[in-house]
């Protein structure tokens, strides 16, 4: 059963503006960093986001700059639209000690203490705890401030999504479980990963109120955000949405696709959520095609900046290799 | 003198009140923490004094509750995580091993988890297989983690305040088996240092190294040894992660000989990594090989004669350095 | 919502006299037991399940010899219905030789190969998944005989549990997963574990059949447990059987039970199963007094029995301490 | 000679087929092993071939599917689990040690787990923290279990049907570095002794004890040690628990010096072991102290500079083997 709005979200132009040029900058970066993997600049597991824009460009619209947010490591998206700049992303990416993290966490680690940003996290269902624990601490400290937790479907199979779900839900902290069900966890379909495949339905189990949503549908996806940021706001109790997505792309660099027909791709394709918000926003009559080639040449030129950036960057120093393991006395 | 006793627990319990008392940002959680008053009655009337928000009794969710406490000191305070006992730790582990220990340096130095874990641990009390696990040395090979051993009073009672100032995750063991023992806290001393190693009697024939359960063992055998004309000096590890090599390395260098009594069993232990690293860095200094006393490699069984049997006793300490001795 | 029954059991008089005789028999061995404890015959932990057995018993009515049973550390009384000798169990909770698994498990850890009785495990819900693989085994051999499960409440909040009966409904294995709910663990109440106290419900989550049922009733257990056994068997898949119980006794010989009113504890024995269903069975004239001192003298004497033979039993050599920590070659 | 050339990846490969065709008890799980064709495509087509009963994709559940496959042990299968990497392994750790390790024991002999867990670790393909682990000195702690490490395509080959033969738990390392690495298989040889370390090359001067990815370093040091006039002789360790002592006390007892070579990291780990049995058993046979090579005592980082510096290279191992035989 998927959230039906209760009212819709009106856009000015320049906030369409804003919505579009997040899309288009997750999309291009992406593509960026598949060819720039394929050029041997970045290394590693590389999981790209692209057919999911919608969800982290959706969510992240109800977040306020105080609101913590957790990541899997399928994270780019969001750490753009977190404000994180594609430069020193990309230096991430590529290694480089000018990367938010000196380098050292690649593609699947993109942290930012600015910005609120706590990973970047490649243990499966690993960081639902965590979230626990920051929406615990807000509690405590009395700050009025959320956290965001991004999920796969397929994390859900994990006990560690059941017991900070419990834990959510008895500490009433303000949490807010985002699930990308985008069907699939590498390989493994929904069906094959949960019994109970209505997920929305998981959140019952532990009084959690819950919905589900386009995952497509960016103007959806804000308005179910909304919608749950200011439950937890009013009631400082847990929330949990699932947005029903799909990845265009391999699960990584690594994956042949073996386990789904191409056509299945190529039908979910047809509801892509980039030019699926611009014929929205045209059919509105809020933008038109022009702002779309701006918006693409804008995101063209920070692409270019990001990737000139970090090929000007360089390598931590191998003496540094284990500052940090502890903290300097 | 007799007014100055005090068990083990209740050192564990002056030293969590302290905390609590001197850091809002302190608080306990843990299963059964709050309303039990602690499963081995540790935390007992903490709840009545500080309140459910600074006592928080947690469901059985070692990993859920674990990984709330990193998050929790992400997000500013200074959680104080109870483990009931080291037997239900593993459940944990993913989140101490890959969050905790790795945060900081995955970061690039920009996220500290200023965590404490505690937890019960080793053989006893006739817990069998499942409750009697000695996994210290599981936890002393993951970097990124500082890990403590309260084999003493002493360090029951002043352990906890440093390792809360630390910005990085710490753990400790407190070992089941001391709870009731009674013993005098020094007046003297408030502080420990939890980056060093401790000799806890000084001595020039022998090195007796180790850790947690075996101090007191240690202690008790270096009386009897002293009674057969042996001085053996007694070294408390303490900190099993960074291990202090120096004070372990002066010890060697004055007495040219070590051995090490640890509980955990055998094979890939703390006592291996210390007799690897005295090879490597005293080889020249010993005047006979460095010996080790631990636990059997086995699942500990119930019975109580069994039980002693798995682990060190000071008797057989004492008898092997007596044998070691003789043959130099 | 608890079960209502389909159709009532009807108990002849040796039916009726064969439970008393189990719910006899459970009560007064762990009376023993705890005597036992007092006298250091028995140390570690010891965990009673006085006021508990309707559950136990009312469950095992629905089993063969062919089932496989799981259970926690609080299982004495599961052991002795499953037909483990008194005796046996005695001396392994003495910890000698002539016990169920050579005085190596005590209390917590009575195994047996002959009943199928996979323990006596003692990290909570560390067994689920276990149970889940043994009815696996069955399906893949195609036996035809089913896994029952027993567990606390407090196990539900478990990582553990979540995949397991995730699992065990994904791959439809005939596992019967009971719920021994009696209110706390160790001491902490439900509404401190789970944040949906109607357990029940948790079943839901998976797409399993569940039910509850008054645990202090030994008929409604029988018949519940019935169902549930009829339907794993019919189906091939598992079910979720919550008991609501309560333990007149403390956790364990360690507990001093500050966490709840001793007026809530004296509550709770106006519905202590075992005069409960005595008098159920006067009520239907079933049984009379005569029957119930019959029962009594019965246990008396085979109590009388296993402490005598445990008494005479002796210590395993201590050169045998790490047989078994691998198979003889 | 090139027809002979297999990778890693198809040893393991080979063994599973020949297992599930050996054995109709024998099933294969875990995650992405059917459908996707294994994370490394190391069952890819074995879905195809035996089915979704005996290749069972799983979700994401690693205590879960394990615990499952001790039960499936238990139930009278042979179950082989599949953990995708060892960096989730501690999910499960529970599981193996309080469950699959102690049933044997714990239950007086009555209950065999004749399980197999295999899983691929190890560093070098800039997974950076959470995805580079090398934990076996975690797993070989603990009694009860086999761990046996996969260094050659050899025993990527032939070790698993002799662990599927053993009653008890056996846990198999496979390393995700060596997947792509084409080696020629030895005809000669079509089974692996599980219970003995493996002499990969003879050689007089000094002992080159190592496991894992190490063996194939160890070897290439070798031949450039031979270039230099030592002959150092290669000892793979294979059995991680339990140890083989006598084939290493024999070789160093041959060579009269010790190199302990791991990528694991260095405290607590398989080598201090070995170092440490060296020291108490073959003291008197050595010329100079043991000393050891292994990884750096940190999370490993993402990028290829700092992965390399993170663990022994063969160019170190060479190096240090010089300058140890020069001080002597
Ligand atoms: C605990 C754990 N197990 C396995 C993996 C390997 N793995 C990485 S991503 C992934 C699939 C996750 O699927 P999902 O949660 O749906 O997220 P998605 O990748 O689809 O965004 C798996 C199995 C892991 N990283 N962590
Ligand atoms: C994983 C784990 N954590 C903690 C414990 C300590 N412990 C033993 S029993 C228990 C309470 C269990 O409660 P419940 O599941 O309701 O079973 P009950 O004892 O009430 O029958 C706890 C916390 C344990 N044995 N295992
Ligand atoms: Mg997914
Ligand atoms: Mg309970």
């Amino acid at each position: 059963m998927e959230q039906q709005p209760l009212q819709s979200i009106k856009l000015t132009a320049e906030q369409a503006r804003k919505l579009l040029y997040q899309m288009l900058l997750i999309r291009r970066f992406e593509e960026k960093a598949a060819e720039m993997y394929t050029k041997e600049k970045i290394r590693g597991f590389l999981h790209l986001y692209i057919g999911e824009e919608a969800v982290a460009v959706g969510v992240m619209q109800a977040l306020g700059p105080e609101d913590n947010v957790l990541c899997t490591y399928r994270e780019h998206g969001h750490a753009l639209v977190r404000g994180m700049d594609a430069g020193v992303i990309m230096a991430e990416m590529y290694g480089r000690q000018e990367g938010c993290c000196r380098g050292r966490g690649g593609s699947m680690h993109l942290f930012d203490a600015k910005t609120k940003f706590y990973g970047g996290n490649a243990i499966v269902a690993g960081h639902l705890a965590m979230a626990v624990g920051l929406g615990l601490a807000d509690k405590k400290m009395k700050r009025k401030q959320l956290t965001c937790c991004f999920f796969g479907e397929g994390a859900m199979a994990e006990g560690a999504f059941h017991e900070a779900m419990n834990l959510a839900a008895l500490w009433q902290v303000p949490v807010l479980f985002v699930c990308e069900n985008n069907l699939y966890a590498m390989g493994t379909a929904l069906r094959y990963t949960h019994a109970q495949t209505d997920l929305e339905k998981k959140g019952a189990a532990y009084g959690i109120a819950s919905a589900s949503v386009d995952g497509m549908d960016l103007m959806a996806v804000m308005q179910a955000a909304n919608t749950a940021a200011e439950s937890i706001r009013r009631t400082g109790q847990p929330y949990f949405l699932v947005c029903n997505t799909y990845r265009f792309r391999a699960h990584s660099m690594f994956d042949a696709e073996l386990y789904r027909e191409k056509s299945e791709v190529e039908e979910w394709k047809k509801r892509d959520p980039v030019p699926g918000f611009f014929n929205y926003l045209t059919q509105q009559h809020i933008l038109i095609d022009n702002d779309f080639k701006e918006a693409e040449a804008k995101v063209e030129k920070e692409i270019e900046k990001a990737v000139e950036f970090a090929d000007a960057c360089s390598l931590e120093p191998v003496e540094e290799l284990t500052k940090y393991t502890y903290s300097e006395r | 003198m007799a007014g100055n006793l005090i068990t083990y627990r209740e050192c564990i319990k002056q030293a969590l009140r302290e905390a609590l008392q001197a850091d809002e940002r302190v608080f306990v959680m843990g299963e059964d923490v709050g309303r039990y008053g602690g499963a081995f009655a540790v935390s007992k009337n903490l709840l009545q004094e500080f309140g459910p928000e600074r006592i928080m009794d947690t469901p059985l969710s070692e990993a859920g509750f674990v990984g709330a406490g990193i998050g929790a000191a992400l997000g500013g305070m200074r959680p104080i995580v109870e483990i009931m006992t080291v037997n239900f730790s593993l459940l944990a582990l993913d989140q101490i091993a890959n969050n905790a220990a790795t945060l900081l340096h995955m970061s690039g130095g920009q996220f500290n988890v200023p965590l404490v874990i505690r937890m019960s641990a080793g053989i006893g009390r006739q817990l069998a297989a499942q409750h009697s696990h000695s996994w210290e040395p599981l936890f002393a090979h993951l970097p990124g983690l500082r890990i403590l051993s309260a084999g003493t009073h002493e360090d029951a009672r002043h352990m906890l305040a440093p390792a809360l100032a630390d910005p990085d995750p710490v753990i400790i063991f407190e070992y089941t088996s001391l709870l009731n023992l009674e013993k005098e806290l020094p007046t003297s001393i408030n502080q420990v240092d939890i980056h060093k190693a401790k000799v806890r009697r000084e001595g020039k024939d022998i090195s007796l190294i180790t850790y947690g359960t075996g101090v007191y063992k240690c202690l008790a055998a270096a009386d009897e040894l002293a009674a057969a004309g042996i001085a053996a000096e007694v070294l408390d590890l303490r900190v099993l992660r960074p291990l202090d090599d120096e004070t372990i390395l002066a010890s060697v260098a004055k007495t040219n000989r070590a051995f090490i009594v640890e509980d955990a069993s055998r094979s890939v232990s703390v006592s291996s990594e210390v007799s690897a690293r005295i090879m490597e860095k005293s080889f020249y200094d010993l005047d006979a090989p460095v010996q080790r006393l631990c636990g059997a490699e086995v699942p500990i069984p119930y019975p109580k004669h069994l039980e002693d049997a798995a682990v060190p006793q000071p008797a057989q300490i004492v008898s092997a350095i007596k044998t070691l001795l003789q043959h130099a």
